[in-house]
């Protein structure tokens, strides 16, 4: 949708980095921005696409978005983890248009003090963007054939 | 006299399956335009039964997850959220 | 110790691969090991040096290894962990030597067909690393004393 | 007639804290060479009392985890092995 990219897409300030990206993720953006010297412990969830799906051959996915949204979404989530989970910096990046098998569909990071906060704030992280912000995606079967995702 | 009336469309954006079922990426209500977030819901369910499937979905007005009580005006930025599948 | 670099520092085969290290880590290196067509869910742990811990200031650590028995401690846990959890490919490396404020102490990283399993067996292999790899630090404060840190 | 015999020393690699205490990396036993890993245990905090801060702490006999009741032979690579802090 060419319409979203006439909107700003990211949110970035020194604790928070949320980006919507149309070029393939870089995982060591989001580890460089989370790392900091009060964090002992970082974890990064990478969400990468996978050949099959229930039984089906994917050859690519397609990930559509109502960007100003998905980033107002984000940032609240990641606002939330920050207060709740004591998390220091976090980083969500999201692939948008097409991404082809293995490549990655997300990069989440998160910086705590100690890790069993890094982990549980970055669970919490894609959990909670999974159900809540407005992606979609399409995969595209090796016939040419798509279907439209919808998990309710 | 000449009375000037403007009357404006409600614009409703659709993404992912509501695109597919709607079939275009705008949609719009010129006449009898629903006052609240449910009379725009049961407005869609009227019109593409598809959207029974997914029923409730969700809708956003200014970029907000909307309540069902909630009032709409055609100034508003009005979303379909079908189920996403981000991630 | 110069001794125990006389031992191999590595064990690696096609789902598995441990390492030693005397340079500084690569978060890519384990990415890109256990990256997988058959994976959505990739974790990563990354334990970086914390300037302080405990009210003091820290300048440097300094690891050292049994590295034989390091090395068939750590791949007994990820064959463990592959079999418990059902992960693909396992990466771990350690630091050994001296590691700066920041800089990496270890990597662990994980693919799963499905991400909770990716956390899960990622907190796993950190928690028992922690417990039972025979891996020593010494943390040296800002006067040049340092402290052997013993966490029974 | 000359009878050969060749003394076998016992040595014992000191890691982290066990190094601190002892004061170098391999530690020898020449005489009373302990039997048992709970004996050696017993020989170590015996002649170095500040281990018992760490008791029990473990030993590793041919880079295992070893139980207290087992046998020890000078041909073991024998390790001590005091609360790890890695990661």
């Amino acid at each position: 949708m060419m319409k979203s990219l006439s909107y700003p897409l990211s949110v970035v300030d020194s604790q928070i980095d949320i980006q919507l990206k149309a070029e393939p993720l870089s995982v060591m953006d989001c580890y460089n921005f989370v790392v900091d010297e009060h964090c002992g412990g970082i974890d990064l969830f990478v969400g990468t696409v996978r050949r099959w799906n229930k039984g089906h051959e994917i050859t690519k996915l397609e990930f559509e978005s109502y960007a100003p949204m998905a980033l107002s979404e984000l940032k609240k989530i990641a606002n939330h983890a920050k207060a709740h989970f004591e998390a220091k910096k976090i980083s969500i990046h999201h692939r948008i248009g097409t991404v082809g098998i293995t490549e990655i569909a997300v990069v989440i990071a998160v910086s705590c003090k100690h890790r069993s906060a890094a982990f549980d704030t970055c669970a919490y992280l894609i959990d909670t963007l999974k159900e809540k912000v407005p992606i979609w995606k399409k995969e595209y079967k090796v016939d040419g054939s798509y279907w439209v995702n919808a998990r309710p | 006299m000449l009375i000037s009336f403007t009357f404006v469309n409600m614009k409703i954006l659709c993404f992912g399956l509501a695109a597919e079922i709607i079939g275009q990426r705008e949609y719009i209500i010129s006449d009898e335009q629903p006052s609240t977030v449910e009379a725009l819901r049961g407005h869609l369910l009227e019109q593409f039964p598809q959207f029974r499937e997914y029923h409730p979905f969700m809708l956003a007005v200014n970029q907000v997850y909307a309540l069902a009580e909630q009032q709409l005006s055609s100034n508003d930025e009005i979303a379909i959220i079908p189920p996403v599948s981000g991630g």
